[in-house]
This record gives structure tokens, C-alpha cells and sequence, in this order.
């Protein structure tokens, strides 16, 4: 039974990508659409930039402006920064609690292969008449009005596929962490990213379904004359508003909570220094997930909803900077008496303090509903929001990847090329967005292809799209550096950094499929750290060495998600053309087809027998 | 994974099981009977003219309530041990229910 | 494999459905999903609240609604709710037959329920409450809809259920899933019971 | 070598002016240079909150800055294993109470402001006070609409209102969302397709003649693509002055001595007239209105909005519209003109005056 460890050729190697349902590899796939959907999303971002660098510029105007700067928007998050954050998770939450795999192996599949083609489905739009235009929040009135193209179609059917991805990838991490931690895992006892993944896999789960409700309602105005936005029969746009932002507030939690959770492994393991305030640290991390869920509507105060629901939300939004306050101190005091080493992670993770604090005190400028009504939807929010999610979310993914790389891949990348990635990007990143805020203040609405000369806006403009290609650079950098790692990188030992505090530092680089010989038994946070503290070099064993159970690999899950692509395809069309409904239900039949299948055939996995397990070991320890 | 079935103390006396299940089942039956008792009133409160809608929505609304309750913790078995995660994450998804519909109902009022 | 092991009434566990770490692990998996399903749920209602009465000169509800139809297709659905807490029940003392059997029963009720709503809809629809009508229509659609769907989906998996495991009896493999089944069966009827409420009785006081 | 110093200190000295300057915008666009009652109590509140932030940020950065020097690893202490620490309850609970109290600080005003902002009942009054201006914006797909209803007077594009007074204004959209933002002015509002929003700025007098007597208005919503062309001016004029053209508006009509013009007229007439009107008292209902009030054309501040006013740009727009503003409801509307033809359009609409 066992295929593993043997020599594959190119094809057997896409065809095990293809089918796996192993959370490593998982990882591995959701960091490479990830980054090749960030890259996209970045070379739009130039775009933009480049059309502003000075007034009436000319390079990229009117309609097409607007699609590059949504797909730059909704690429940058549900298909770039989301899909970024499952890789770290999926690569490290389950070694983290010294689990074989996520508990449900298939689902992790299947999540993966629905946000894989729901994106390569929006991004289908370009070549298909042209992308979604209105912005990344696809305003109900103008997402209505815009039907020369079937952009916005693009935008709601897309989002929805990769939608179920994501609300599977939740459900899965929160049984896995509740059902599956090695024994002695006690919940006050899990890596801070842990928690981290916990809460935001909880937000998910709650702050997908409105979204969802609200892509529902918008499929339905457009594809199947419903009327829910439409104000001549009765509907209402401010609906979306509610609906999208009630998903959309702890849609920038579910970002940053695990950019929190990357930072606090960080600070720790290069102080060489117990997280400070752990139990705080993680009571702030559940308040700001449930304060997360009471202050959407900051993002409408110059909706018309009142003044009473305006000052309700204002206050609500300010109390979240308590918790994120608690957060900055507590890394802070773990360096504190620390013996920092500057890796380039901790580099990241030094940078995002004050990057991330500039971020969080102009969101509570923002949040001052009255001062607001000058903020909204002007350069200053703008700023503000590329202060928290470059600032923080992406920071945290170039040090989660960094941290990380040589437990994902097995080889360490080149640090000299990481310092320069982060310096570069660093400095980079405060030219481009720093000048925004004044911008912003200085009048220049948001989301405008072009603005007028003798404004006093070009020299900000000029230095803003400077920092662009300062960022634009570092990521080239970064990519050279992995292509230089992959193939001729060293071979990174188990303990990769030296200074390994969690369980995923105590297996081999990569881990072996099974990730445990023998599930440990937990004995505190920082497991591995206290039994290197003891001498030990390895963790002490919760059960005997015997067979494993492991899941059948299965190409079902890419079926299920073709069969959606598919039905996706049909529906767009099926006003315009004959052919869309029937190939919108034969879609739907594969998919479902599929999924019976899957429920017809039982699948119990296979075991690798304990020779087996004992030869790999042996052959991962002399590696 | 391997198998982690801690059945071997769950296999007590089957007579005493079967029992316990019995009498579990006759308070489904009972809360069956009572949730059907609360429908006929609610459809009567509303078939009644003389009540205002300042009273029955409120009192209809209010019996619905007690009703998911009884098929939550009777039919659902949410009453049971083990069921402490469950029941957190349903009244989270009922805390944030309960603030999109609020928020629907108050502020989108034109 | 050792969770088809063939079981007694003896061996079988008192929960079944959380003996072993997969069903444990669906077991919590779809108290989970239940969750995300009333944010769901909640945010239809909330949109149908802000637009019944957005009729755009369509019929409203108090003229549409037929209560004693409502009426009927409540008691089928509570009905079977019932029944599959009677299939749990001979699932928890293993006697499969039985199990079979109150599925079986709460399979037609459910179709009979279905049944109904597709009627009900055919009226409307022939009195001029079509789905393009208006905002309050959309949403009424919409909001009944998505429930009626999960009925649908319910009837199918249940039925897929009992057609896979006819021959096998019970067992610790196929436990969780029955139990699960039964589960959003329930779930179905605890958004119905929001639905007659809100929808129908609401609309009826105005 | 000294001089090279000096003049780097110089240049250095000049750019960080430059900078500050710079920083403040210009005074009919810029919200750090407030001319009136709401952006001034915006920018008190912007200047409070910068204030706390500011101390938040130089906090934190103290510490970051000794943390990171006087932590870091040195030579020969790779090894060296400081000492674990759980955590410090006292410190905990001080930089959770000293954040409420900063934030209490913020809120208070932040709420009281929220209030005052929205405090219309003026304009609600079951009979208007006659002072009370109230204006009715209508904003649709790259133009604004300015209606005056208490004196039956509509025009579009130039906003033309009173200083030193309260000017109350209803605000809605006519096909996809907009937002209403005078930045100098005061904080936006957005117009919206199912409803009415209402609000009030007032206008400084000595803040608009130091902007010129014409503030910058932007949409602040995505409209479409020429969301960045859907700009407006807002003409602020000593009330007396207000009223003198309110009743020249009243009573405007377009009168054409020019023969030329008199040609524009007639095309004018023939092919322009069911969506443009061309005098201020336009007794359509609001969906007939669906292209500018040309009343006071030649009055206007820009033409579209955005280019200077001459009859050059004019001809370039009468040519082809969707060069200038791409996505406009107005390009296609009217079969090919001659250049005579725009010619004679372009002198007739710069004809249409009030003032």
C-alpha cells in the first residue's frame, strides 16, 4: 500500500498535487496560487500607480482604471492575502498540536480546489469582455447599473465558489484544533498562532454566510431579475451595504488575527523569550474576534444611517484599540530582556510594530464618526487600510514565509537576499502609502483615475508610485531568491532557526507525511522548548510506535470545483445565450455526481505499518 | 489515525441504557406534544382579531423561541453532556443573527 | 477496518455517534456548520423584514398567505422532526430495522411537506406574486426558497443513506452519519419554526 | 567641504518647509484649511485625535527604540538564555486602563459632534423659516443637479450659496450612488438611490475669499468611469449678493442678439432642448430632468466640470463627449454636427448668462 518515498517523474508529481488531500502539500498549493495571485494583484497595483504618477495622465483611463483597481482590490484579499494565510495554517496548525493531519483531509482538498477555480473563474473576466468595475465592494447601484460587461458576474459567481472554499478551510481548522491536539495540549497551552487560527476559523464561519447571502441576493437581481437592490420595485442598496460589510469588517480580523498569530511565534523564538502575557494575549485575540462582529457599519457613516446608530458604532469601533493595544505592549515586553537575533523574519516582525501601530491609530481616527465624514472614501482611508493589511497581513506572510520556508520546502532561503526583500519593501511600503494620508486630507477622494493639475496633489502622487516600484523590486528580489534556494539551497535540519520553541521545529524539514512516529504528549506551552531545556532532543512519545492510519489521496475534490467552474460559466451566459443553461446544469450535475460518489464509495484510508514508519524515520534523521 | 475510542467504559448494562433511552424518549415525546400545543397558539393568537400586534407579535415570537428551544435541547440533544462546543458556537451564530437582524430592522428604515 | 466492525446490541456504545475520533470530528464539524447556518438563515430574515412591504403593487402578504395550507405543511415538518428523533432513538439501542423505518416515515413526510410548498408557490405564482414581481417577492422567494432547498437536500442525503447502508446494519462507521442526517433535519425545522412564525403569522397581523 | 554642509542644511531646511507647506493643500480643496462651521469642528476633532495618537505612537516608540538597541543579541551571547517570563499583571492592567481613559477622551466629543452634525430640524420645520436655505442636490451619472426649491430655481454644476449661515441640503441620487464632499467645507454625505439624505455646511465668508470665492466639490463614491471627472464648484457669496441672483435667476431667459448665436439657438432648439433646459425655472418632474440646467451657462466656473471655461474646450466637448468624460449619458444622444454647426451651439451657450 504504501507509494511513499519512491521516485516520481514530473507527471506523477502534478498528479499527486492533483489528488492530495496531505495538509503539507495542501500548504505548498495554497502558497503557490496565493503568491502567483498576489503577484497579479501587485502588477495591478503598479498599474494604478503608474496612471497616477502625475495629473491627466493618460496610461490607463476611464473603465479600464476601474476593473484593474477591483481586481486589485479583490484579488489582493480573497485571492492573494486569504489564501496566504491557509498555507501558514495549513502548514503549520496541525504539526503545531502534534496532529497527523487536519481532521477533515478531503474538506481541506476540496476548500483548496473551490477557491483555486472560483479565482481562476474571476479572472476568466479579462479575457471575456472585462474585469468587475465597481471597486472591491461592488456597490449595489453601480454593480447593477454595470452591465455592459459581465464583469460584476464574474465577481459574484467567482467569489462565491472560492466563498465555500473558505468557509470549509474554517469549519476544518476549528474541529481540528478542538478535536485533534496531542494529549497534554491543553487549550492554555496551544502556540499563539493556534489561537489565532481558532478565532479567525470561527469568523469564517460566521462572517461568510452574510456575504454569501449578499452574493445570493446580487446573482439573483442580475442573472434572475430578482429586485432585492433595485429601488423601482422596492429594493434596497443599503442592504448590501449592511450585508457586505457585516462580512467585511471581521473580514480584515480573519486577515490580521493570524498575522498576529505569525508575529507572536516570531517574537518569541528570536528572544529566545516565552511569549509575554500569553493568557492576555489570547483573551485579547477572542475580544477583538467578537468585538469584530458589532462595528461593520463604521464603514457607512456617511451612509445616512443617524446619528444614534453613527455614535453606537463610533464607540463600539474605538473600544476594539484596547485589546490591539494589549497585543503591541505584550510583544514588546517578550523582547523585553530578550536576546534578539535579527533574523529576516524578526526583521518583518520588528518593522510591523510601528508600521501596524501607525496603521491601528488612524483607524481610530477614523472611527471618530463626525471627523470621519471628512475621511471616508478619500486617500486617508486609503493609507489607513494599506497601513493595517500591508503593514501587518502582508509583513506577516513575508516573515511567515520566511519562517517558515524551510519547514514547508526543507531548505533555508538566503538571508542576505531576505534582508535586502525586506529592506527594499520596508522602505518601499512608507513611501508609497505615508504620503496618502495627506493626500487624503488634502481632498483626493478614493478610487479616481485621474485628478487635475495646481490641486496640490502631484508631488505626493510622484513619491507614492515611487514606493510602488521600491515594493515591486523587493518581491522580484524575493522570487530569485527562492528560485536561487530551490536549487542549490541547504538542507535545513529539523530545529531549522536553532531556536525552536513549538512542536513543528521537533520533526524533520519537510515533516514526514505522517508529521509524528508517535503523537507527543504535551507537557506546556512551548513544548519542544521545554524539553530542549531538559537536554532532551527529542519529545517525549503519548502512545506506543505502531501503524498509522492515513487518508486516501483523491481527485474527487478538483472534480467538485471543475463542476462548479463549469455550472459558473453557464449561468453568466445563460441570458445571452442558449447553451448557458443547459451547460449551467451539467455543471451542477458533475459537482453533484461528485459529491455522491464521494458519499457512495467508502474510504477508510490506509495504514503505514510500523517497519515502514521506523525505515522513514531513520532515513529523515540521517538527512 | 488511529482509533481513540474510549468505548470500553461506555459499555455499561444495556438493560439500564435501553431504560434511559426510553425515558429520554418519552420527554421528546412530551416536548413534541408541548411544541405542537405552542403552534396551535400562536396560529390561534394571530386568527384572533381582538389581540393588537403590539401584543402578538412579541407573544408569537416569543413562543417560536420556545419552541426552537425545546428542539434544541430535547430533539438535539444539546441538553446532553458534551455538547458544551456546540452550544457555544450556536449562540455565537444566534449573537451575530441577533445583531444583523436588529440592525436590519432599525436602521435600514427606508 | 475497525470501524465496520460488526457490533451486538452489547458492544454498541451508548453514543455511537462520538465513538470514534471521525465521528467525533464530524459531529462537532456540523454543530459548526449549524452555527455559520444561522448567520445564514438570520441574515434572509433580516432582509425580508426590511422589505415585506415592498410590494411595488404586487399582491401582500396578508392577501397572499393560505394559512390552513401553512398550517398543515408546520404539522408534517414538526411531525417529522419527531420521527427522526424516534429513528436516533432505535439507532441508540441498535435495532437498525427500526431506525430504517422512522426514517423512512420521516422521508415522506418531509416529500409531503415539499409537496406542499410547491403548490403553495403555484398559487402564488398564478395570483401574480412571481419572483420578478418585486423586492418583497424576491425575498420571499428567496428566504422560503432556501429552506425549501435544504428540505430537498435533507429528503436526498437521508435517502442516499438509507439506500447505501440497506444491507450493512449498524455500525461505527455509519453512526455519525445517520446522526448528523438527523441533525439538519432538525436544524430545517428550527428555521421553519422562524419561518411560519415571522413570515406567515407576521404577515397575516400586518 | 563646509559649503557643501551648509548648503545641504539649506536644501534640507527648504524641502521640510516645502513639505509643511504642501502639506496643507490648497485653501478651497484642502480639509486641513477649514472655511466653515462643520470642517472646522472636524478639524478640532482631527487635531484632538492626531493629538492622542501621536502620544500613543511616541510611546511606543520609546520603548521599541530601547528594546530593539538595548536587547539585541551581541558577540559571544548567542548562547545565552534570558530569562522566561510569564507576564506582568500590573504592567497588563496599565496599558489596559490608560487606552479606555484616551479613548473616553476621544469619544466624548466624537459623539457630541456626531449630534450637532446631524441636527436639521430647521430645514424639517413644518413651515420654513424664510432665512432657511435649503438646497436639493441631485446627483447623477457625472453631473450635479442644484435645486432651490423654497424659490423654484434649479441649476447644475456651479453651487451658488450664502456665507456665514447654515445651508441645509437634501441629497439623493438618480441612478447609481454618489457622494456629495465639499472637502474644505465640511465632511461628506452620500446620495443614495432609495432615499433622501440630509445635511448642513456652513461657508466662511473670509475662508472663501481666500480660496478665491470658489470651493473644489467631489464625488466621493465609485460612480463609474469618470467617477474622478464629477467635479462641481461652489460659488460662496455675502448673502445680499445671493439674493440678487436668486431673483435675476428667477427671471432668467436666454436672450440672443448675435446672429450667429441666433443659428446656435435654432440647432439648440431642434436637438438639444428635451434634455437641456434654459431657464432656471424647469417645471419637469425630476426624471424628465435628465441632462443639465444650461441656464447660466456662461456663467459657469468650468465646462463638464472639469476643463476651463473657453469655447475651445466647449467645441471639444459638443464634438465628442466621450473624450472627455468616458461613460457619459450625453455621447450619442445627437447626430453628427458640423463645425459650423458647433461652432454656432458653442457661441449660443456661452451667450447664456445671468449675471
Amino acid at each position: 500500500m504504501s507509494t511513499l518515498a519512491r521516485k516520481k517523474g514530473v507527471g506523477a508529481v502534478i498528479w499527486d498535487y492533483l489528488t492530495t488531500v496531505d495538509h503539507k502539500k495542501i500548504a505548498h498549493l495554497y502558497l503557490i496560487a496565493g503568491g502567483l495571485f498576489f503577484i497579479m494583484g501587485g502588477i495591478e497595483a503598479l498599474l494604478i500607480r503608474i496612471q497616477l504618477a502625475k495629473p491627466n495622465n493618460d496610461f490607463l483611463v476611464g473603465g479600464l482604471y476601474n476593473q484593474v483597481l477591483t481586481m486589485h482590490g479583490t484579488t489582493m484579499i480573497f485571492l492573494a492575502a486569504m489564501p496566504l494565510v491557509f498555507a501558514m495554517m495549513n502548514a503549520v496548525v496541525p504539526i503545531q498540536i502534534g496532529a497527523r493531519d487536519v481532521a477533515f483531509p478531503f474538506l481541506n482538498a476540496l476548500g483548496f480546489w473551490l477557491f483555486f477555480f472560483g479565482g481562476l473563474f474571476l479572472n476568466c473576466s479579462w479575457f471575456l469582455g472585462g474585469a468587475p468595475d465597481a471597486g472591491w465592494t461592488s456597490y449595489a447601484s453601480l454593480s447593477l447599473e454595470s452591465k455592459a460587461t459581465h464583469g460584476i458576474d464574474f465577481y459574484v459567481l467567482g467569489l462565491q465558489i472560492s466563498g465555500f472554499g473558505t468557509i470549509m478551510g474554517g469549519i476544518n481548522f476549528l474541529v481540528t484544533i478542538i478535536n485533534m491536539r496531542a494529549p497534554g495540549m491543553t487549550y492554555m497551552r496551544m502556540p499563539m498562532f493556534v489561537w489565532a487560527t481558532f478565532v479567525t476559523s470561527a469568523l469564517i464561519l460566521f462572517a461568510f454566510p452574510p456575504l454569501t447571502v449578499g452574493f445570493i441576493f446580487m446573482m439573483m437581481d442580475r442573472l434572475f431579475g430578482g429586485n432585492f437592490f433595485n429601488p423601482a420595485a422596492g429594493g434596497n442598496t443599503i442592504i448590501w451595504e449592511h450585508l457586505f460589510w457585516i462580512f467585511g469588517h471581521p473580514e480584515v480580523y480573519i486577515l490580521v488575527l493570524p498575522a498576529f498569530g505569525i508575529f507572536s511565534e516570531i517574537f518569541a523564538t528570536f528572544s529566545k523569550k516565552r511569549l509575554f502575557g500569553y493568557s492576555s494575549m489570547v483573551f485579547a485575540t477572542v475580544l477583538i474576534g467578537f468585538l469584530g462582529f458589532m462595528v461593520w457599519a463604521h464603514h457607512m457613516f456617511t451612509t445616512g444611517m443617524g446619528p444614534v446608530a453613527n455614535a453606537i458604532f463610533a464607540v463600539a469601533t474605538m473600544a476594539i484599540a484596547v485589546p490591539t493595544g494589549i497585543k503591541i505592549f505584550n510583544w514588546l515586553f517578550t523582547m523585553w530582556g530578550g536576546n534578539i537575533r535579527f533574523t529576516t523574519p524578526m526583521h518583518y516582525a520588528v518593522a510591523f510594530i510601528p508600521s501596524f501601530v501607525m496603521g491601528g491609530v488612524t483607524g481610530v481616527m477614523n472611527a471618530a464618526a463626525a471627523a470621519d465624514y471628512q475621511y471616508h472614501d478619500s486617500y486617508f482611508v486609503v493609507a489607513h487600510f494599506h497601513y493595517v493589511i500591508v503593514g501587518g497581513v502582508v509583513f506577516a506572510l513575508l516573515a511567515g514565509s520566511h519562517y517558515w520556508w524551510p519547514k514547508m520546502f526543507g531548505k533555508m532561503l538566503n538571508e542576505t537576499l531576505g534582508k535586502i526583500t525586506f529592506w527594499l519593501f520596508f522602505i518601499g511600503f512608507h513611501l508609497t502609502f505615508f504620503i496618502q494620508h495627506f493626500l487624503g486630507l488634502m481632498g483626493m477622494p478614493r478610487r479616481v483615475f485621474t485628478y487635475l493639475p495646481n490641486q496640490g496633489w502631484e508631488t505626493g502622487n510622484l513619491i507614492s508610485t515611487i514606493g510602488a516600484f521600491f515594493m515591486a523590486a523587493a518581491t522580484v528580489i524575493l522570487l530569485i531568491n527562492i528560485v536561487i534556494t530551490t536549487v542549490k539551497g541547504e538542507k535545513a535540519e529539523a530545529d531549522a532557526w536553532g531556536d525552536g520553541r513549538t512542536l513543528e521545529w521537533a520533526v524533520s524539514s519537510p515533516p514526514p507525511v505522517y508529521n509524528f512516529a508517535q503523537t507527543p504528549l504535551v507537557r506546556g506551552l512551548d513544548a519542544y522548548w521545554i524539553e530542549k531545556m531538559e537536554g532532551k532532543k527529542e519529545l517525549t512519545p503519548a502512545e506506543p510506535l505502531g501503524d498509522i492510519h492515513m487518508p486516501n489521496s483523491s481527485f474527487l475534490p478538483f472534480i467538485i470545483s471543475f463542476g462548479l467552474f463549469v455550472a459558473a460559466f453557464g449561468f453568466t451566459y445563460h441570458n445571452d445565450h442558449s447553451w448557458g443553461l443547459p451547460v449551467g446544469i451539467i455543471g451542477l450535475l458533475i459537482t453533484f455526481g461528485s459529491m455522491f460518489l464521494r458519499s457512495v464509495i467508502d474510504d477508510h484510508g490506509f495504514h503505514i505499518h510500523k517497519e515502514e514508519v521506523l525505515e522513514l524515520e531513520k532515513k529523515g534523521a540521517k538527512a | 489515525m488511529v482509533n481513540q475510542t474510549n468505548s470500553g467504559n461506555e459499555r455499561v448494562d444495556l438493560a439500564y441504557r435501553r431504560r434511559k433511552n426510553a425515558e429520554e424518549m418519552k420527554h421528546q415525546v412530551i416536548s413534541f406534544v408541548l411544541m405542537i400545543l405552542l403552534t396551535l397558539i400562536s396560529f390561534a393568537a394571530v386568527g384572533y382579531d381582538e389581540f393588537s400586534h403590539w401584543f402578538s407579535i412579541p407573544f408569537i415570537l416569543l413562543l417560536a423561541v420556545v419552541q426552537v428551544a425545546f428542539q434544541l435541547y430535547y430533539f438535539m440533544h444539546m441538553s446532553h453532556k458534551g455538547h458544551e462546543l456546540p452550544a457555544l458556537f450556536i449562540y455565537a451564530g444566534v449573537f451575530v443573527a441577533f445583531l444583523t437582524v436588529w440592525a436590519f430592522v432599525t436602521v435600514v428604515w427606508w | 477496518m475497525q470501524v465496520e466492525e460488526k457490533l451486538t446490541a452489547e458492544t454498541f456504545p451508548s453514543s455511537p455517534e462520538r465513538a470514534t475520533l471521525e465521528g467525533k470530528n464530524k459531529f462537532i464539524g456540523f454543530w459548526l456548520f449549524l452555527g455559520g447556518e444561522t448567520v445564514l438563515f438570520a441574515s434572509l430574515f433580516a432582509t425580508y423584514l426590511a422589505l415585506k412591504d415592498k410590494t411595488a403593487g404586487g399582491p401582500s402578504a396578508d392577501e397572499l398567505f393560505q394559512m390552513p395550507l401553512v398550517f398543515v405543511a408546520t404539522m408534517l415538518l414538526l411531525t417529522s422532526s419527531l420521527t427522526s428523533v424516534y429513528a436516533i432513538y432505535h439507532m441508540k439501542n441498535f435495532d437498525f430495522k427500526k431506525m430504517m423505518l422512522w426514517f423512512g416515515i420521516t422521508v415522506l413526510l418531509g416529500a409531503g411537506f415539499l409537496g406542499l410548498e410547491i403548490y403553495e408557490f403555484n398559487e402564488y405564482v398564478h395570483e401574480g406574486h412571481v419572483f420578478t414581481k418585486s423586492a418583497f417577492a424576491s425575498a420571499f422567494y428567496t428566504l422560503v426558497g432556501t429552506h425549501g432547498s435544504h428540505v430537498a437536500f435533507g429528503l436526498s442525503w437521508i435517502l442516499t443513506l438509507m439506500i447505501r447502508n440497506a444491507k450493512r446494519g449498524l455500525n461505527l462507521y455509519n453512526a455519525p452519519k445517520f446522526y448528523v442526517a438527523s441533525l439538519y433535519w432538525h436544524f430545517i425545522d428550527v428555521v421553519w419554526v422562524f419561518i411560519f412564525t415571522v413570515v406567515y403569522l407576521m404577515g397575516m397581523v400586518g | 567641504m563646509k559649503k557643501w554642509l551648509r548648503n545641504w542644511r539649506l536644501f534640507s531646511l527648504f524641502s521640510v518647509m516645502a513639505l509643511l507647506l504642501a502639506g496643507c493643500g490648497k485653501p478651497f480643496l484642502s480639509t486641513l484649511q477649514p472655511a466653515g462651521e462643520v470642517a472646522d469642528m472636524q478639524y478640532s476633532l482631527m487635531l484632538l485625535s492626531t493629538a492622542i495618537m501621536v502620544l500613543v505612537i511616541v510611546v511606543v516608540t520609546i520603548i521599541f527604540v530601547y528594546v530593539v538597541i538595548r536587547f539585541r543579541q551581541r558577540k559571544g551571547e548567542e548562547n545565552k538564555i534570558p530569562k522566561q517570563v510569564e507576564g506582568s499583571h500590573k504592567l497588563e492592567i496599565i496599558w489596559t486602563v490608560i487606552p479606555i481613559i484616551l479613548l473616553l477622551i476621544l469619544a466624548v466629543p466624537t459623539v457630541s459632534a456626531t449630534f450637532k452634525l446631524a441636527d436639521v430640524k430647521p430645514m424639517n420645520k413644518e413651515k420654513r423659516d424664510k432665512d432657511t436655505l435649503v438646497v436639493n442636490v441631485r446627483a447623477n451619472l457625472y453631473w450635479w443637479e442644484f435645486e432651490y426649491p423654497d424659490y423654484g430655481v434649479i441649476t447644475s454644476q456651479d453651487l451658488v450659496v450664502p456665507t456665514n449661515e447654515r445651508v441645509y441640503f437634501n441629497l439623493k441620487a438618480s441612478d447609481v450612488k454618489h457622494s456629495f464632499w465639499i472637502p474644505a467645507v465640511g465632511g461628506k454625505m452620500d446620495t443614495n438611490t432609495e432615499n433622501k439624505n440630509q445635511f448642513w455646511l456652513e461657508f466662511d465668508q473670509k475662508a472663501a475669499d481666500k480660496a478665491g470665492g470658489v470651493f473644489y466639490g467631489k464625488c466621493a463614491e465609485l460612480c463609474g468611469p469618470s467617477h474622478a471627472l464629477m467635479d462641481f464648484k461652489v460659488k460662496a457669496v455675502p448673502r445680499k449678493e445671493f439674493d440678487q441672483w436668486i431673483e435675476k435667476m428667477k427671471n432668467a431667459k436666454p436672450v440672443v442678439t448675435d446672429p450667429v448665436a441666433k443659428q446656435g439657438e435654432a440647432i439648440f432648439n431642434k436637438s438639444c432642448i428635451g434634455c437641456h433646459a434654459v431657464t432656471p425655472v424647469d417645471k419637469r418632474p425630476e426624471q424628465a430632468r435628465t441632462a443639465p440646467n444650461l441656464a447660466n451657462f456662461g456663467d459657469r466656473e468650468r465646462i463638464a466640470g472639469i476643463l476651463d471655461h473657453n469655447e475651445e474646450n466647449l467645441k471639444k466637448w459638443l464634438r465628442n463627449p466621450e473624450s472627455v468624460k468616458p461613460g457619459n449619458k450625453m455621447t450619442g444622444t445627437y447626430g453628427k454636427l458640423t463645425e459650423e454647426q458647433i461652432n454656432a451651439l458653442a457661441k449660443y451657450l456661452m451667450s447664456l448668462k445671468v449675471e
